[in-house]
C-alpha cells in the first residue's frame, strides 16, 4: 500500500509507515535469515544496498538467455544484448530527469566516474593558479582525485567549511568560489552526517563565476528524486550497487557540450572510430568513454533495479526515510552519552545516523551490534579530513533504505541501551 | 557462555581496557615504536626503558578499541622486568597465536591467554596484533643500532606484518 | 569422460572428443535455445563466452546470503563477503601459475588492466626518444593506449610484422627491440588470426634489453594453461567473461617490485592509507590500485569459474580445441572460395578462426549464418590495423569453446557451402 | 516466404548488388560526398553532375556488404533526372522508411521499395542508410555553396544522422 505524497512536500508521518515494508522486505530474501541467532537487521545501506529478487532474476535471464557481447555483433543474440544495454542507458536518462541518452556514460562506479572527469576534463582544463572547491565533507572519491590533480597542475585546492551542526558553512563562500575557480566538486548527500547539501544554490554561484560544478550523487541518487537539469550541475556521478542495483556499475552524467570537448579516458575496442599505427579518431558520445567490454549483465540488471524503484516511487522513498529518521533519531538522542553526529532536522538530511560514545569505540560498538544481528559499520567511512573536522577517530553509522523500519530501529536502540552496561564503562 | 562475545571481550580484557597498565609516562627512552591501524584509526606509541639486557620500564599509550587497548596494557604488564630474547619469543607466540597457526600459549602466560577469543573474529586481529606488530618493530630498530629514528609500522604493510 | 592427457604433449585426436561435450552442453542453459528456428551454434567466443549455471548460481549466491562491502566492516555479512572476495585473489594467483596474490589486481576487463599500466607505468617510465615495440596483431585495447602514450611523451612507437601466413616476423627483431625499448606490449593469442606468440621468448628478448614485456592474455587465458612465471612476462592482462566468467571483470597481474614503484590510477576509497587535504599516502599491494567499490559479486563468481575451468582441466580444454580446430579447419579450406586467415598448424594456435569470402561481404556471411542459427563475428574485430595488412576491410570469424562440437562444425561448414547459392555469386 | 532472410536479400537487391549501377565515372562533379561505416568497414563515394538544377550523372563507387551496395546503386539508378528538390525528398523518405518512422514509400518507387526488408535486421539498417545519408550530406553541402571542400559522413556521427 503506496501512500500518495504532494508533490515534495515533507510530512513526518508520527505513526505510520509510508510504504509495505512487509511487503518490501519480502522482496529481499537476504534479509531474512538469521545473523549470530539473531533476525539480520541490516542498516549498512550507505555502505551498499541489498538486492531485490527482482534484480538478481533480470541478471540470470541475461546470462540464462541473451548472453553476448554487444555493439558490434550482427548475430540474434548480440542484438539482443546490445538493445537491452541501451535501453538502460534510455532509463538511466530518463531516471535522472531526462537528459539525452547520450550523456550517460557507463563505469564501474562512483570513483571511476569522478576519476574520468579528473583524468580528461581536468587533464584538460586545470592549470597553473586555478582554483578547484571541494568541501570538508567529501568522501575520498571525491577528494583524492582533486588533490592529486591540483598538486600536479600547481592548481589551489580551496575547501568549503562544515559548521559544527553538520552544514556546509557558505558565510564566506564569496572568498571560496573565485574568477579563478575551475571547478566545484561537491557531494549531494555526505555519507557520513547524511547532510543534504543545497546543489542547485552551490551550481549557481559557480556558473555566476564561470566554473562548473561536479555533483557526486553516489548517496543521493538512492534516496532523493534527482533531477540533473533542476540541480544544474555540469557533471553528476552515483553506483546502482548503493540502489539495489548490481555490483561493478557506475553512472557519470556530462553535459554534452563538455562530455565533446573532452579527450577520452580508458583507450581501446568501442571507443574508437578509426584506428591506424599513427593517429586515432574517437567514437561518437558515449561509446567515446566506454571502452572494452562493459559490465554487460549489471547494465541490464540495473535497468530492473530503476523500474522497482519506480514502481514505489523516489517520492514515497524519501518520505518513508524521513518518517523513520525522524523515529530513530527521537530515541538515539534519549541514549545516555551517545553523541548523534550531522544535522538533527530531518528535512535537510539522508538517513546516514553517525553516532559515537565518549567511552566505547566505533569497532566495539559494531562488533556488538553485530553479535545481536545487527550490521552498521565503524570507521573513517572514507573521509578522514572530516572526521579529523569532527575530532573523531571514526565513528559508528546507521544507515537506512526502504526494507528498513521501526522494528530495525527498535533493536538497535535497545542494543545500544545494553551496550554500556555490557562493557563496563 | 555460548556467546562468542564473552569470549572476546572477557573480563580480564574488560579490566585491562577500562584501566589500562604502563599510561605512566617514563623518562629514558632506549626503544620507541608507533604503530597504527589505518583502516580503524587505532593508533599506538610505546617507549622502552631498558637496562642490563632488561625491560625495566614501558610505556604505553594507546588509542583505539577496547581490543587494541586491552593488547597494549596486557603487553605493557607482560614485559616489564623481561630480557630482549623472552620479548621477542613472546611476541612471535602472541602474533602466532593471534593469527591461528599455533592453538594454545606454550607456557602459562597470565592474562595474556584471554587473547584467544579475538580469533574467532578475524576482522578485529589485528586490533590485537598492533601493540605487538609495534613492539617488534621497535626492538629490530633498537638491535640495529642506537641512531635509527623512531620505529614506525601500520597492519597494513604486508612486507613488516 | 576426461581424457588422461601426457603432459602438454600436443595430440590431435581424429575421431574422438577429447571432453564429454554432451554433458558440458548441458552445464549452458542458454546454449539450448532455438534461434531463428535452428539449433544456436555459438561460435562467437572470442567476443565473450557463455557462462555455465554454477557461475551464474555462484554469483546469485553471493547477493541472496553474503552480499556487503567490503573491506572496511567488521559485521558478519561484511566480513564473509571480504573472504569471498580475497578468495578469488587467491585462486587467481595460483591459477596463473602460482604468484604473490598482491601481485593481483582486479579491473574491470583486459582494456581497464592495460590502460592502468599505460596511465600509471607508463606515464613515469616512458620519456622522450623511448621506444615503445607493440606487434601488427595487437588488438585496440593494447594498441590505442600505446599509440596515445608515444604521441604524448615523444616516444617512438615501433612495430613487429605480421608474415602472410599469420606469424610475428621475427628476422628483424634485433632492429626492432633495442637498447632504447622501454616496453614491449604483445598479445598472447589473435583474436583474428588464431595465433599463439611466442611470449617467453619475447620476453627474455625484452629483458636483455632492459625492456619489460606485458602480455595481453584475453584470448590466451581462457584456452591454455597459463603460467606467466614461466612465461617471464611483467604485466598480464585478461577478462573473466571471456573465460565462462562473469562481465565486468578483469584482472591485471603485475611482478611486485614494478606495482610498488607506480602510482596509484583511480582515487577514492580503499586504496588510500592516510588522507588529507594536503597529502596523501597510499594503501598497500594490491588495495593501492583497487579504488572504489569493485565488482564484488562479479569477482565471487569468478571464483567459481576458475573451479569450473579446473574440473575440466585447462590441458584437456587445449585439447579439445586443437581437435576441433584440426576438424574444422580441415573442412574450411575445401569450401569454394573460402579464405581462411592465420596459420593453419593446428598446435600454433588457438580456435579464433578468420575467413573471407571474395564475393560476399563479412557481414553478409554473418546474417546469412545468423539466419540458420549460427552466431559468428563479423568486422574488423577491433584490430583495424591488422585488417589493414590483410587487405581486408572486415572478416567473418568463428571461434571455438569448450562446449562446442563436431555438430557445431558441421553445422557452420554446411551452412557456408549453400551460402553462394544464395547469394547467386 | 517465411524467411525474413529472403525479405532482406530479395532478387533486387541481389540483382543490384551483383552488377551495381553508377559504376562509371564521371567528368563533371558538382557534388562530391563520401561516407563510411566505421563499426562495418563500408565505404562510398559519390559524385553528381548536376544540369540546370537536374542530376544529370551519377558516380557510386561502394564497397561494403550487399545491402549498402545495393542501395547505392538504386540511388544512383533512382536519382537520375531528378530534380534537386525531388532527391532531397526521396531522401528523407528512404531515412523514414528504414528508420521505420514511416509504414509504406508513398507512391510506387520501384526497386526501392525492396529496401523495406531491411527494417527486420536492426544492425543492417545502417548498411542501407549509408548512401542516402552520403547523399544528403552532399547535396546539403552543394547548397552552402561552390567552395566548401568535399562532404564527408559517419553513420556513427550522431548529430549528423
Ligand atoms: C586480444 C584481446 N585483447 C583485449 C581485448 C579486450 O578485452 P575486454 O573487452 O574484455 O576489455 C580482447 C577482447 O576482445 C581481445 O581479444
Ligand atoms: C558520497 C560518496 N561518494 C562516493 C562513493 C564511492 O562510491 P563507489 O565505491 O561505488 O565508487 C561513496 C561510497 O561509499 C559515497 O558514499
Amino acid at each position: 500500500m503506496q501512500a500518495k505524497l504532494n508533490n515534495k512536500e515533507i510530512i513526518v508521518k508520527d505513526n505510520k509507515d509510508v510504504l509495505d515494508i512487509n511487503q518490501i522486505k519480502a522482496d529481499f530474501p537476504i534479509l531474512n535469515q538469521p545473523i549470530n541467532n539473531h533476525r539480520l537487521v541490516y542498516l549498512d545501506n550507505a555502505a551498499t544496498t541489498q538486492k531485490p529478487k527482482s534484480v538478481i532474476d533480470a541478471q540470470n535471464e541475461f546470462y540464462l538467455t541473451i548472453n553476448a557481447n554487444i555493439h558490434r555483433g550482427l548475430h540474434t543474440l548480440a542484438e539482443k544484448a546490445t538493445n537491452a544495454y541501451e535501453k538502460t542507458r534510455e532509463h538511466v536518462a530518463q531516471f535522472i530527469g531526462g537528459v539525452k541518452t547520450e550523456e550517460i556514460i557507463f563505469t564501474n562506479g562512483t570513483t571511476e566516474a569522478i576519476n574520468m572527469v579528473a583524468y580528461t576534463w581536468g587533464e584538460k582544463n586545470i592549470n597553473e593558479g586555478d582554483e578547484i572547491v571541494i568541501t570538508e565533507m567529501e568522501h575520498h572519491a571525491n577528494l583524492v582525485p582533486w588533490v592529486m590533480l591540483a598538486k600536479k597542475k600547481k592548481a589551489l585546492l580551496k575547501r568549503i567549511p562544515v559548521t559544527p551542526s553538520g552544514y556546509l558553512d557558505l558565510s564566506n563562500i564569496d572568498k571560496i568560489i573565485t574568477s579563478k575557480t575551475k571547478l566545484l566538486a561537491v557531494t549531494h548527500m555526505s555519507n557520513v552526517l547524511g547532510t543534504i547539501n543545497p546543489i542547485a544554490e552551490l551550481a549557481q554561484l559557480a556558473h555566476d563565476k564561470g566554473a562548473i560544478i561536479l555533483g557526486d550523487g553516489a548517496q543521493a541518487v538512492p534516496h532523493l528524486p534527482v533531477d540533473v537539469k533542476e540541480l544544474g550541475v555540469d557533471f553528476y556521478a552515483f553506483s546502482a550497487h548503493k540502489m539495489l542495483g548490481p555490483t561493478g556499475v557506475g553512472v557519470l552524467y556530462g553535459k554534452k557540450e563538455l562530455l565533446e570537448t573532452m579527450p577520452p579516458f580508458n583507450m581501446g575496442g568501442e571507443m574508437i572510430d578509426t584506428v591506424t599505427f599513427d593517429n586515432i579518431t574517437w567514437a561518437e558520445l558515449p561509446h567515446k568513454f566506454e571502452a572494452g567490454t562493459p559490465n554487460i549483465a549489471g547494465v541490464v540488471a540495473f535497468d530492473e533495479t530503476l523500474h522497482y524503484l519506480e514502481k514505489i516511487g523516489m517520492e514515497n522513498i524519501r518520505q518513508h526515510e524521513i518518517t523513520l529518521l525522524d523515529y530513530a533519531l527521537k530515541q538515539l538522542t534519549q541514549i545516555d552519552g551517545l553523541e548523534i553526529q550531522g544535522p538533527l532536522e530531518v528535512t535537510n538530511r539522508g538517513g546516514a545516523i553517525s553516532f559515537t560514545d565518549p567511552k566505547i569505540h566505533p569497532h566495539d560498538i559494531s562488533t556488538f551490534l553485530d553479535s545481536r544481528g545487527i550490521a552498521i559499520r565503524a570507521g573513517h567511512h572514507c573521509a578522514q579530513p572530516l572526521m579529523k573536522i569532527l575530532q573523531k577517530v571514526a565513528t559508528a553509522r546507521a544507515s537506512l533504505y526502504i526494507y528498513n523500519d521501526r522494528n530495525d530501529i527498535d533493536a538497535l536502540v535497545e542494543a545500544l541501551k545494553k551496550m554500556r552496561k555490557y562493557f563496563g564503562v | 557462555m555460548s556467546d562468542p562475545l564473552d569470549d572476546m571481550y572477557r573480563e580480564v580484557i574488560l579490566d585491562h581496557y577500562r584501566s589500562p597498565r604502563g599510561k605512566k609516562p617514563i623518562k629514558k627512552k632506549d626503544i620507541e615504536s608507533e604503530g597504527k591501524n589505518p583502516s580503524c584509526g587505532d593508533e599506538i606509541e610505546m617507549e622502552l626503558d631498558m637496562d642490563n639486557g632488561k625491560v625495566k620500564d614501558v610505556h604505553v599509550n594507546c588509542h583505539g578499541c577496547a581490543i587494541s587497548v586491552a593488547s597494549g596494557s596486557m603487553l605493557a604488564e607482560y614485559i616489564k622486568g623481561k630480557s630482549l630474547d623472552e620479548v621477542k619469543k613472546i611476541s612471535e607466540v602472541v602474533k602466532k597465536m593471534l593469527k591461528g597457526e599455533v592453538d594454545n600459549l606454550p607456557e602459562d602466560l597470565g592474562d595474556l591467554d584471554a587473547l584467544k577469543g579475538v580469533r574467532n573474529f578475524p576482522v578485529r586481529i589485528k586490533c590485537a596484533l598492533l601493540a605487538w606488530m609495534t613492539l617488534i618493530e621497535g626492538v629490530k630498530n633498537y638491535e640495529k643500532g642506537k641512531n635509527h629514528p623512531k620505529a614506525s609500522i601500520s597492519t597494513e604493510d604486508k612486507e613488516k606484518e
